[in-house]
């Protein structure tokens, strides 16, 4: 069977979407994270969908790269929770607003 | 001749120096003298001009000093015109002010600011000579502005008295709103004719436009009436009497006050070229010389019914003008320097002896202590009533006969004044010399003593003048007098029928009529009383309550605005405005900083608002 | 499928890249073998060392371009240009400048160790990468590392819980950022059928487009993806917190040379790829800098913390930076390059003051802290005082021509109203620039302590005033550079 | 044609004085003495300058000590001086101010940072009047701010910071507007010439443009001279500026830099868009009589006499502003003139004040009473300065004054008829201050002041000896102003001034 290259991207679009509802809403950093990489993979299907659909090889290439740096970031993001983790025993991004003004 | 008139310039002027540089230097005794020195030496100088005029064939020079100011086709010269009508005023002008110089010698002894009193005085004499003898009207308002600011010294003269400091402040003013109507004169003028000399104006006089001559005429007539205190602006002449008495003779009577009616005979070529502007002239003239001799009827200070009495007469001078009798306008302001600065002088002079009394109510009998005074001062009385044959007499009968050919109302009203007159200055006399003596506790029971010669030399001087006044412009002397003189520079009238030698006679003996109703009654009512609420209204006393009018319509309004757009409108409006900017920018800036609330996903929820937008402009801009 | 090509490589084009990479793994290594921690000294050495070098390599870069011209390498996703040794050498200088400040910073602080200039250089590879990239992948790797360092960099203060926080803040919306950005990539891939700048250029100056969409919606996600890394309004919320939060060296770090790298990179996107849809990006542009100028001039007003005042400002100075890329024109891009190159050392001078002010545990950052400060130390305040009035844009201050030549690129583009709504928020600013001023010559209260200036710092510093002077009364030449390397400027 | 480098030596020299008043500030009083001296050759040489320009009297060419030099092509940067007679009195002005501040209004508090930002004010204010330059008339324009900031906010009475701030702020937003609209012309002038980038003043005169152009471009740079000069109602600031500024500062500000605003609209808002005039001078007519009749009305009622001087000032560059913008060749000349002899005036009235001020400890008028009892000399020499001030024939104001009034009165007679009230009511503000403040009778601190010492009498014969020479000899001076004036009215002439 064939699926039209929009679907994939219209996928990707909610994927992404959901991603980016799931920051907005959930409060637990650790959720965000997860948010966060659902909006990469999403860019990583819409990348394939196209170069598939361009026929063009640089688009796959460029998936790895996302993913390299989707895994950079979860790294150095966990380490930043654990020191947050570290001054108060809590996950919740909205504890932390003591700057603004 | 250029140099004799250039000296009768300078002289006061070096005098002014030569006191100025040598500082605390000089005794009383040098600085009276070179003060005095210096303008005698300029009436002679004058005397000098006079007849080397005479000797010329045109009596009408220029002398031209330097290049003032000359900016595109502006050109104005520092020169001077010399013609009969300067030279006539420069006579009087320097003739009086060398005596009342000599009398302030004496009157002025020991004075904390003698120096700066004779400063200002010659000072004056420079500026109002400049004012006589210029030849275009920027020069002229130069001296008129100058003699206008020595007036202003000298009203406040004794300055730590408040009421000194504001009658000079008032008298600056008033004249200030005088000089609006002089600036606009010229303005006028220059863009009407392109010049400010006067013999080009008066070239170029006949092509006036109505209108522009009219403007003109009623702008020079407010210029008159500041400086000459006619109606309306005529109220600042009482207050001026805080100023020294030799003062008020020398400026508010003889010569400043007077510059006036000078400044509308000598633009006489302009007056005829607007008919309702000489009747505007007549009326204001008339009205004013009624107004002010019936408050002089009410006055009790001695200076202040002078003061009234020099705004009637100096009504009659403009009154004159207004119907064309520019000379007789002439040989009143002289005869009227005679008198009148004679009447001060002796005035001064009662005062001195009184210890600084002016208050009529505590004189009397005081003929037979001042044996000069006494005497000197009944030929002034006699002479502004205008009993013959002293110079007044023959002076207002010019000034009415003429009335009487152009406008018989104003000629009743000034005939009607002229009784007014003979009434007021019978009381002030009465009152001063004559009845019971009620100034003992002024003087501590002492006899008044006479004043030193230098102030009684000028009295007798001036008394002398005063009779003999009238010869200079005798009625029937035709050829060699006064007007014949001053003719050729005077503006042309359109001619009515001149009254017959009978009517003449007819209107001099209702003049004499006149004088004498005024003395009979003066005398029949204060022989023996003196003060009367029934012959005294308090509405006349106040001044038809002038001075308040104008408080209430000008003064105050004025004030309140002032106050009220330095309270409100600078710091509420025009600075409000300003802060108001900066607040509502702080305030704004608060309220942005809430956006920063801190919460990460409220920023998170702005970026994805900011795009939300940016789509709905792209989707927006591809359809 | 015929074999793998490997790309030709042009070295000297990467050479900045590769000494940063070397220098910040030299580092780590040497860090983590030698069991005793290597001194501060040591790294604050090496760091200088790589950034003279980039230097001295931008020189060969420059002469090279001048002979050659602008050239590609790496198939086409590096470029070798004008415009990138410009940026190459202000990255340098400022990286340079951050760790001299951050190097006394260490020592105040007792941290020893060289990780921050591990990690400054790493990031500030990633800016040099994002400087001469050209494709949009390179960008986002260039933008990556520049992050992801910095995430760390901003947490580095252990002591305080501000700077945690502001880390994860910075984490999560840079990450959110990013992600918008390579979305972006992905969406004009699809619609140009290529990543790379010069490219995608070509495509949309000789096809139509089959997607709009694809491309608008691609080409906006891209912008906001900017918008956030140079804290334009309304992507700009993060920055307040994070420059307070963040040590004050690394404030100085970001506020330089991160900006350095998103407007080369900005500037590449906007200009030499999109810069055929001039007409559309304009627009929004237009209104993001009026909001960034205003709010950034404005809130700065009503705050009483140095660093959050800093930072609104900056968010005004990034207005005027855009401004030049506004106008689209080469005048535009000399101008934003003249901008931040003579924004940066002077801004991060500024911080080094900052730095100081904030003694041990860098918390003494209220405006009260500076009163009379000029008065008792009058060569940190006159300093300060010419920094400040640099930023405002007095004449005879670098800062005036920086101000001039956007102004200048955006009227001669036919955008006057623009212009005066900018200038307008600079005299806004000049209130609070000012008032800070006033406060440094404020009458001595007694308790206050003198400041100690540490030599490294104190050199920073006086560099930021000479530059801020020395340009200011002799422009000529360094607006020369910028314009001659826009001429250089791919395509 | 002589060579520029006169003019450059007068920009440079305060500079250096300011640099050697740095260096040896470690000895007291020495700054003061190196400012004195830099003063006094500042000052001869701008007497040098004047008498070299002589031969131009008779109008041939009207610029002169003119050179150009590009510092930055892209930027349109350029060194460009030049000397005519309008900026010729101003030059002189510059230094003769600066002389009489530091001469009248010593303040020994840091001496050597306050002699230095006077001396560096001197020089960014000689250095505008000397541009010919549009651009670089704006960045020393724009500069002189920075000296007087440092002055007011360091130097000043009780709210100087506020006051500084506003001052600041204020001009600042005004010029902001100018500076749009220099950099919009030079970007019209380069696309019609397709040549450099220039702000050359010759070369924007040359400039075509639209008349909506014209309109737009002359109320971006009114609005900055507006401010600066200021005038209705954009004066907000000054009151309370020259109020708290020391009195260094307030002459300064009141003397010359409010002359930069005038300057500048005549120069370059009136030199530049001629074709804007025919359609704004109703306006800006109608707010220069506002100022004069408006200013002196507060200055009635105003409580202090800083402010007094303030709101005097702002009537009298109402009469300035008329002067230049009615078109009249006679007006203009007499507001050149103006703009000198106000400068003398002001610097004589603050000079006064600042003596008085430092007797008494206040320059309230409540404060005072009856001071021509113990300082007759004060009370003389405030006379002549505020008859000059009102204008009393035979003294400078009137000249000036006059040639307005008149020039005026022949293009918009009835604008000319409004101002003249003016003339009563600067007597009657000043006469009434002068009533307050000198006469009546003295008592208690009043009674005790000390009068003018020898210093204080030296200082304020220049002032004295100015207004009354330039009262009775203007012509030297006119002759040098009117062909400038001509030059400038020739090229307005376009949009229908009178010759």
């Amino acid at each position: 069977m064939n699926v039209p290259a929009a679907w994939y991207l219209i996928l990707a679009a909610l994927l992404f979407g959901v991603g980016a509802f799931g920051l907005l809403t959930r409060r637990s950093v650790l959720i965000m994270f997860m948010c966060l990489e659902l909006m990469l993979n999403a860019v990583n299907l819409t990348f394939v969908t196209f170069s598939r659909s361009l026929s063009d090889i640089a688009g796959q290439a460029s998936v790895f790269f996302v993913m390299v740096v989707a895994a950079a970031e979860v790294t150095v993001g966990l380490g930043i929770v654990v020191a947050v983790f570290r001054q108060r025993a809590s996950t919740s991004v909205d504890e932390l607003s003591g700057l603004k003004g | 001749m250029a140099h004799v008139a250039t000296l009768i310039l300078l002289m006061p002027l070096v005098g002014y120096l030569f006191v100025l540089a040598n500082g605390k230097g000089l005794s009383e005794r040098a600085i009276g003298v070179v003060a005095t020195g210096v303008v005698a030496l300029s009436f002679v100088l004058t005397v000098v001009a006079f007849f080397l005029l005479l000797g010329h064939s045109d009596r009408e020079m220029t002398v031209h000093l330097f290049n003032w100011i000359s900016v595109g086709s502006l050109h104005v010269n520092a020169a001077l015109l010399v013609d009969p009508l300067s030279i006539t005023m420069c006579l009087f002008v320097t003739g009086i002010s060398a005596l009342i110089h000599l009398y302030s010698i004496g009157y002025m002894k020991g004075e904390k600011d003698f120096r700066k009193f004779f400063l200002y005085l010659n000072l004056f004499v420079f500026s109002m000579l400049l004012l006589v003898l210029a030849n275009n009207l920027l020069v002229t308002f130069v001296g008129w502005e100058g003699v206008g600011v020595c007036s202003y010294w000298l009203v406040s003269y004794y300055f730590d008295r408040d009421s000194a400091a504001s009658a000079g402040k008032k008298a600056f003013l008033y004249n200030r709103v005088g000089d609006i109507g002089l600036l606009i004169a010229m303005f006028l003028l220059f863009h009407a004719t392109h010049t400010l000399n006067y013999l080009g104006i008066f070239h170029a006089a006949g092509t006036l436009s109505p209108t522009v001559a009219t403007l003109t005429v009623l702008a020079l007539l407010l210029a008159a009436t500041g400086k000459s205190a006619q109606i309306p602006l005529f109220n600042w002449l009482p207050d001026a009497m805080e100023g020294p008495t030799p003062v008020s003779a020398l400026i508010h009577a003889a010569t400043m006050v007077t510059a006036g009616v000078f400044l509308l005979v000598r633009m006489s070529p302009v007056l005829a070229m607007s008919p309702d502007g000489r009747a505007t002239i007549a009326v204001i003239g008339g009205v004013t010389a009624f107004v002010a001799a019936t408050i002089a009827t009410s006055q009790k200070d001695i200076k202040k019914v002078l003061a009234f009495s020099t705004v009637s007469q100096i009504g009659y001078m403009v009154l004159a003008v207004g119907v064309g009798a520019y000379s007789a306008a002439i040989f009143l302001m002289i005869a009227h320097a005679f008198f009148k600065a004679l009447l001060f002088l002796g005035s001064g002079s009662v005062i001195h002896s009184l210890n600084g009394e002016q208050d009529m109510r505590k004189m009397g009998g005081l003929a037979k202590y001042l044996p000069l005074t006494f005497p000197t001062f009944l030929i002034g009385w006699l002479t502004i009533s205008g009993i013959p044959p002293f110079a007044g007499f023959f002076a207002k009968g010019d000034v009415l006969t003429n009335v009487f050919e152009h406008n018989k109302p104003l000629w009743v009203l000034g005939i009607v004044t002229a009784i007014l007159t003979a009434y007021y200055m019978s009381r002030l006399f009465v009152l001063t010399f004559r009845g019971t003596e009620r100034f003992r506790e002024d003087t501590h029971g002492h006899d008044p003593h006479e004043s030193p010669w230098v102030m009684t030399l000028p009295l007798v001087v001036l008394a002398v003048l005063s009779i003999l006044g009238g010869l200079i412009n005798l009625p029937w002397a035709h050829g060699r007098s006064l007007a014949e003189f001053l003719n050729p520079v005077l503006g042309y009238v359109p001619h009515v029928a001149a009254a017959s030698t009978a009517a003449q006679w007819g209107l001099a003996a209702v003049d004499v009529a006149a004088a004498v109703f005024g003395l009979l009654a003066a005398f029949s009512i204060w022989r023996n009383i003196t003060e009367s609420s029934r012959y005294e209204s308090s509405f006349l006393e106040h001044v038809w309550h002038w001075d308040d009018f104008y408080d209430a319509t000008i003064g105050r309004p004025l004030t309140e605005v002032a106050v009220f757009s330095d309270e409100v409108i600078e710091p509420k409006v025009i600075d409000g405005a300003v802060t108001g900017i900066a607040v509502a920018t702080r305030n704004s800036a608060e309220g942005l900083r809430k956006l920063q609330s801190g919460f990460a996903r409220q920023y998170a929820l702005a970026m994805v608002l900011g795009f939300a937008v940016i789509i709905v402009y792209l989707v927006a801009r591809v359809h | 499928m015929n074999g793998l090509v490997i790309p030709s490589i042009h070295y000297l084009a990467i050479l900045p890249v590769l000494i940063f990479f070397g220098a910040s793994l030299l580092l780590l290594v040497v860090s983590a073998l030698v069991d005793t921690k290597v001194t501060i000294y040591f790294a604050t050495a090496i760091t200088s060392l790589t950034a003279v070098a980039t230097v001295v390599v931008a020189f060969f870069q420059w002469s090279y371009v001048a002979n050659h011209g602008a050239s590609t390498t790496v198939a086409h996703a590096v470029v070798l240009d004008g415009f990138a040794v410009v940026g190459t050498v202000v990255v340098a200088v400022g990286v340079l400048l951050s760790s001299l400040v951050a190097h006394d910073w260490a020592k105040r602080e007792r941290i020893a160790g060289a990780d921050f200039h591990i990690l400054a250089l790493a990031s500030s590879a990633g800016a040099l990468l994002m400087v001469s990239a050209n494709d949009l992948i390179v960008i986002f790797l260039g933008l990556e590392i520049l992050s992801i360092g910095l995430y760390v960099l901003v947490g580095f203060d252990r002591h305080r819980v501000t700077s945690a926080e502001a880390s994860l803040k910075y984490f999560l919306l840079g990450g959110f950022a990013s992600a918008i950005f390579i979305y972006g990539a992905a969406l004009v891939y699809g619609a140009t059928g290529s990543t790379n700048l010069g490219s995608i250029a070509y495509f949309l100056s000789n096809n139509v487009v089959l997607h709009p969409g694809l491309l608008y919606a691609g080409g906006a996600l891209l912008l906001i993806g900017f918008a956030f890394k140079v804290a334009a309004v309304p992507f700009h919320l993060w920055s307040p917190d994070v420059y307070e939060g963040a040590p004050t060296p690394v404030t100085g770090f970001m506020a330089s040379v991160v900006k350095v790298g998103a407007f080369a990179a900005l500037l590449r996107v906007l200009i030499s790829a999109l810069g055929t849809q001039l007409d559309t990006w304009r627009p929004i542009l237009f209104v993001m800098i009026i909001a960034t100028c205003i709010v950034g001039a404005v809130v700065a007003l009503v705050q009483r913390n140095v660093k959050r005042l800093l930072a609104y400002s900056s968010i005004n100075q990034a207005g005027f930076m855009l401004l030049g890329v506004w106008s689209g024109s080469a005048r535009g891009v000399a101008a934003t390059l003249f901008y931040v190159l003579s924004y940066a050392p002077v801004v991060i001078a500024t911080f080094a003051v900052v730095t100081l002010v904030g003694g041990r545990g860098d918390e003494l950052h209220s405006i009260d802290h500076y009163r009379g400060l000029a008065r008792r130390q009058p060569w940190l305040g006159g300093a300060l005082t010419v920094l400040l009035l640099s930023q405002l844009g007095a004449p005879l201050t670098v800062g005036f021509y920086a101000k001039y030549t956007v102004l200048a690129a955006t009227i001669d583009s036919g955008g006057g109203a623009l212009a005066l709504v900018a200038i307008i928020t600079a005299a806004i600013a000049a209130y609070f620039y000012l008032r800070w001023a006033m406060w440094l010559y404020a009458d001595d209260d007694v308790e206050a302590t003198r400041v100690a200036v540490p030599t490294s710092t104190g050199v920073v510093i006086g560099v930021g005033v000479i530059v801020a002077i020395l340009f200011g009364l002799w422009p000529g030449p360094l607006v020369a550079w910028c314009q001659h390397a826009t001429l250089l400027f791919l395509p | 044609m002589h060579s520029s480098i006169y003019l450059t030596v007068l920009i440079v020299v305060p500079l250096l004085g300011a640099l050697i008043a740095a260096l040896v500030q470690k000895t007291p009083g020495l700054s003061y003495v190196v400012a004195v001296v830099t003063s006094c050759v500042e000052l001869a040489l701008a007497l040098v300058v004047a008498v070299l320009y002589s031969p131009h009297v008779k109008g041939a060419g009207t610029w002169d000590f003119m050179s150009r030099h590009v510092l930055s092509a892209p930027l349109g940067l350029a060194y460009d001086v030049g000397l005519d007679g309008i900026s010729l009195l101003m030059m002189v002005l510059t230094a003769l101010v600066l002389v009489l501040a530091l001469f009248g209004a010593r303040d020994r508090r840091q001496e050597a940072a306050f002699v230095g930002w006077l001396l560096l004010l001197t020089s960014f204010t000689m250095a505008s009047f000397l541009s010919h330059d549009v651009l670089e008339f704006f960045i020393f324009f724009e500069l002189t701010l920075v000296p007087s900031y440092f002055l007011i906010s360091g130097w000043g009475g009780a709210q100087r910071s506020r006051a500084a701030l506003k001052f600041f702020i204020y001009t600042f937003t005004g010029s902001a507007f100018l500076f749009i609209g220099i950099l919009y012309l030079g970007f019209l002038n380069q696309h019609q010439t397709q040549g450099a980038l220039t702000f050359s003043y010759s070369a924007l005169q040359g400039a075509s443009m639209t008349h909506g152009t014209a309109v737009w471009l002359f109320l971006a740079f009114a609005v900055a001279f507006a401010v600066k000069s200021p005038i209705f109602p954009f004066h907000t600031w000054s009151p309370i500026t020259y109020a708290e500024a020391p009195t260094a500062g307030s002459i300064e500000l009141s003397a010359l830099l409010a002359k930069l605003g005038s300057y500048g609209l005549l120069r370059f808002a009136v030199g530049l868009f001629p074709l804007a005039l025919a359609t704004l001078r109703p306006l800006i007519l109608t707010l220069a009589v506002i100022s004069i009749l408006y200013g002196s009305l507060v200055a009635c009622a105003t409580p202090d006499l800083k402010r007094l001087v303030a709101y005097s000032s702002l009537a009298q560059m109402g009469f300035i502003t008329l002067g230049i913008i009615t078109g009249s060749k006679i007006a203009m000349v007499g507001a050149v003139l103006l703009m000198f002899n106000h400068g003398v005036i002001t610097a004589g009235f603050f000079l006064i004040i600042g003596f008085l001020e430092k007797r008494r400890g206040s320059y309230q008028i409540k404060d005072m009473k009856g001071l021509q009892g113990p300082a007759p000399v004060f009370a003389a020499i405030f006379t002549v300065v505020m008859l000059a001030s009102i204008g009393l024939p035979g003294l400078s104001g009137f000249v000036s004054e006059y040639l307005i009034l008149i020039g005026t009165f022949g293009t918009h007679a009835w604008w000319g008829a409004a101002a003249t009230l003016g003339v009563v009511a600067a007597a009657a503000y000043l006469l009434w201050a002068y009533q307050r403040v000198f006469q009546g009778k003295a008592t208690g601190a009043n009674a005790e002041i000390a009068d003018a010492n020898a210093k204080e009498r030296w200082v304020l014969v220049p002032v004295v000896v100015l207004i009354v020479a330039l009262g009775v000899f203007p012509h030297p001076v006119l002759d040098r102003i009117s062909p400038s004036v001509n030059q400038l009215i020739h090229h307005v002439a376009p949009a229908g001034v009178k010759k």
